[in-house]
């Protein structure tokens, strides 16, 4: 043992660990109380997903987006759906465009809420955790109405969704929506402006733009680093381009711009802009074709496509290959959380141990995107 | 010093905002949301996707089902009959291994043939048990010949991708 | 299970003391919280306020060194195996497991394509209940826990097999 | 800026290296020679007007059929708002390239996952180990012609 070796302890976290978001495996080596090197190790939940899309035919890899993000399968879904779309020309009807964009917006704040009750929980805060559960059971059971499941909706599909909305729904959903803000509101009284969570949090793991742009770091993390970047925003595909909302983006409010406590902040902020396209889709829903008339046998024509779509997460991107054949070639799944993670050696240098967590927590990571 | 004693209000007070709020809901019996689940039980909504069901009575042996499913699941088994219909003598649905997609249920083309119940608690202590046996069971096959349906499907939709 | 086992006479107190440690056995259920894919969203959401396993005496440990019960929920693969079986290895017996959902069942969506993927977490621990579902409603879990509970009652530990 | 003009910039630089423009993929990509892809990165990043700040996505390809392999970088500039997609081909039996990690950090991560499924070989790169499978894993398993293992450790696959 050289000297340098006694000076430092290594540490394995995970990965059964309750705080790593499922299996994440990182090997810590310490300086007493001070990180001196975080290596991340992945692939405890590599399921192969981008071999079984070249072995099974494109309607039925839907099912398969489900899994991949499971917090935000509907906004999976949509991605995969509108990469294959693009490669057959498909025009989606109007009704299934709005249905779209009310169940990814829907998506994204049950998303949000669990990231935001995670997080509270690995800060030690436990009461918001219960109370993001429940906010996220009655989005569970609007998607249970509308699909039949509570996690993994296999809902959009490639042309339009797999079915119409039933009755009910929309009154539900409205329903939801006025219940919901008050619900902000106590999150923030409970953990957002808490004097202790602030003081966890600020000026704690501070991304810089440049950093961000270097390691392909998008969605609330990037924007919580001051850059007002939202594909919805900058590249609008299904109605986005027709709906009002803002994008939030870090100021700084507590220490610097882009520390853990922007990141978390941005997700609550999000929150109420979700809601509020859901409001304004409800408005919108006109009579019409829940689907495009897509033949039962897909065969899109040989070409190339890059269609990234906004998840809560980030951008997740679908690199898609035919070669003419029912089954795609190549498809290469860019994951936003993947480069999110990628970072996290360079953040969690010269922090101290519990920081740790509330970096990794502050990114909103999600395992089974990274390993696929 | 002043300070001082403005981040000790600020501490203070934050945390009891939050306390606050849960204390609201502790004493409030009307906040309660805890199902009492044996006891008291939720009907799933229409369209639920839960325990896959086959009427095998009125099952036409196509197999499509068995090849949209992307998992596998579903192990069909068909014989001619002395009518020269095809008769699904064999119909496992392995539900541990079912991944409740729908799909299926979508490319089946009679009506009410596969379709969903409303039941999801059917956990088991061995895996056998998981596997639903719908199929008609071996009739004596009438001169014609016992043909595995699946692996045919399968050659086909192979030849279709080259 | 035990020093005891098969030592001792059928009688009507061994018989009632197996009653009362199989009785505490089942209403201190309490499982490790292991969730590696989507099923461990719904066993947090299982844990959580509106079906609240509290009730069954099922507490959630970070550790398994403390915990009873192993609730795997999610895919497992074939790097995630070993630490599996090491997990289970740490905890102290009596201990149990529940395999939650279609991938610790039998591999589930990936049985058929993956390669990396164990197909079945029978293959490497012993499980005592199946619980289906992609992923199992709440409901579903705990039905499976309480079926759990049946069989530990039907457990003996002091009386004659 | 639309690809065909970052197309015309490219070939003004760096001359025969760039080799065809293919307009039928979306976003359209620019075929570079597989020596030069180090420095048409670096100009693509750092260049006038084309300020590429991120790498969106790295993927290799196995194109069994003509006997190659291919990586597809996926730029877009959050500054210009454009993207582009580069792509260089490699031989099949000793798929090489240079490593672009110096160029955009984020490159890291990708470049071990296209060694990990394919067995593309990045040199200059800092770390390339396996990042998904376990380090005692034989083959690559996106590569066309694998064949699934039997058995891993003490069970069968």
């Amino acid at each position: 043992m050289t000297k340098a070796d006694e000076k430092f302890m290594q540490v394995n976290m995970g990965p059964q660990h309750p705080s790593t978001h499922g299996v994440l495996r990182l090997l810590v080596t310490t300086d007493g109380e001070v990180l001196s090197g975080v290596k991340p190790y992945i692939g405890y939940l590599h399921r192969a997903l981008e071999k079984i899309a070249e072995r099974v035919t494109y309607p039925q890899f839907t099912p398969f987006t489900d899994r991949l993000d499971y917090l935000a399968s509907m906004n999976c879904n949509l991605a995969y759906a509108m990469t294959v779309e693009k490669l057959l020309n498909i025009e989606v009807p109007r009704r299934a465009q709005i249905l779209r964009v009310i169940m990814a917006e829907l998506n994204r704040i049950s998303s949000h809420l669990i990231a935001f009750g995670s997080f509270s929980s690995d800060m030690g805060a436990f009461t918001p955790f219960l109370f993001g559960i429940r906010e996220r059971e009655f989005i569970n059971d609007l998607f249970e109405i509308a699909c039949g499941a509570r996690l993994t909706y296999n809902y959009i599909r490639i042309g339009g969704v797999s079915k119409d909305i039933p009755g009910g729904f929309i009154e539900k959903t409205r329903e939801f929506l006025d219940y919901f803000p008050a619900k902000i509101k106590e999150y923030n009284e409970l953990l957002s402006y808490n004097a202790i969570f602030i003081k966890r949090l600020a000026n704690i793991a501070v991304i810089s733009p440049d950093d961000a742009f270097d390691y392909g770091i998008t969605g609330p993390n990037l924007r919580a680093s001051g850059i007002k970047w939202d594909l919805r925003r900058e590249e609008p595909y299904l109605i986005y381009n027709e709906l009002d909302f803002d994008v939030p983006v870090g100021k700084g409010e507590m220490g610097k711009t882009g520390d853990a406590w922007d990141r978390y902040m941005m997700r609550i902020y999000e929150m109420e802009q979700s809601a509020k396209i859901v409001r304004q889709c409800l408005d919108l829903l006109a009579p019409g074709d829940y689907t495009a008339k897509v033949s039962k046998v897909l065969k899109p024509p040989a070409g190339e496509v890059y269609v990234r779509a906004e998840n809560p997460r980030g951008e997740l991107g679908f690199y898609l290959i035919s070669d003419g054949s029912t089954k795609p070639y190549r498809l290469k799944i860019r994951a936003p959380s993947f480069a999110n993670l990628s970072i996290i050696p360079k953040l969690a240098r010269g922090v101290m141990i519990a920081d740790l967590i509330a970096i990794i927590g502050s990114m909103d990571i999600i395992l089974p995107e990274i390993d696929r | 010093m002043a300070g001082y004693f403005k981040k000790m209000y600020h501490s203070i007070s934050t945390v009891l905002t939050g306390l606050g709020v849960t204390i609201k809901y502790g004493i409030n019996p009307k906040t309660e949301v805890t199902q009492q689940y044996p006891e008291v039980k939720r009907e799933p909504p229409d369209g639920f996707r839960g325990k896959l069901f086959v009427d095998i009575n009125i099952c036409t042996g196509c197999t499509a089902c068995a090849r949209i499913c992307p998992v596998d699941a579903i192990t069909l088994k068909t014989v001619r009959d002395e009518n020269k219909k095809l008769r699904p003598v064999l119909f496992d649905i392995d539900n541990a291994r079912c991944i409740y997609c729908g799909l299926c249920v979508e490319a089946c083309p009679v009506d009410n043939c596969l379709y969903f119940e409303k039941k999801y608690e059917f956990s088991a202590y061995s895996k056998q048990d998981l596997i639903s046996h719908f199929g008609l069971g071996e009739v004596k096959p009438a001169e014609s010949k016992t043909e595995d349906k699946k692996t045919e499907a399968e050659k086909e939709g192979k030849e279709a991708a080259q | 299970m035990g020093v005891l086992e098969d030592k001792l006479p059928d009688n009507i107190l061994f018989t009632n003391v197996d009653k009362f440690l199989n009785w505490s056995r089942k209403n201190s259920l309490w499982y490790m919280l292991f969730a590696t894919a989507c099923c461990g969203i719904e066993l947090m959401q299982t844990g959580a306020a509106r079906y609240d396993l509290d009730r069954f005496g099922a507490i959630f440990r970070a550790t398994p060194r403390q915990s009873d019960l192993m609730i795997v929920a999610g895919t497992i693969t074939h790097m995630m195996a070993d630490r599996v079986k090491r997990l289970y290895d740490q905890m102290p017996s009596p201990k149990y497991v529940i395999a939650m959902g279609s991938c610790a069942n039998t591999g589930g969506p990936f049985y058929k394509d993956s390669y990396s993927v164990l197909k079945g977490v029978d293959k490497v621990i012993p499980v005592d209940v199946y619980v289906p579902g992609c992923p199992p409603k709440p409901e579903a879990l705990i039905e499976g826990i309480m079926k759990l509970q049946k069989k530990i009652m039907e457990e003996k530990n002091l009386v004659k097999k | 800026m639309e690809p065909k003009k970052i197309y015309g910039i490219l070939s003004e630089k760096f001359g025969g290296k760039i080799k065809q423009f293919i307009e039928s993929t979306l976003p359209p990509s620019v075929l570079v020679e597989t020596g030069a892809i180090a420095d048409v990165c670096r100009f693509l990043k750092e260049g006038d007007g084309l300020d590429f700040t991120s790498l969106m996505c790295l993927s290799g390809v196995d194109l069994k059929e003509q006997g190659k392999m291919a990586v597809v970088y996926h730029l877009h500039s959050m500054k210009q708002k454009h993207k582009i997609t580069i792509k260089v081909e490699l031989d099949r039996n000793n798929p090489h390239v240079q490593t672009v990690e110096q160029v955009w950090p984020g490159a890291n991560w990708y470049e071990r996952e296209a060694y990990d499924l394919l067995g593309i070989v990045f040199d200059g790169h800092s770390d390339l180990r396996r990042i998904l499978l376990p380090e005692d894993w034989e083959g690559h398993p996106l590569r066309k012609d694998y064949v699934y293992p039997k058995r891993y450790h003490t069970w069968d696959v």
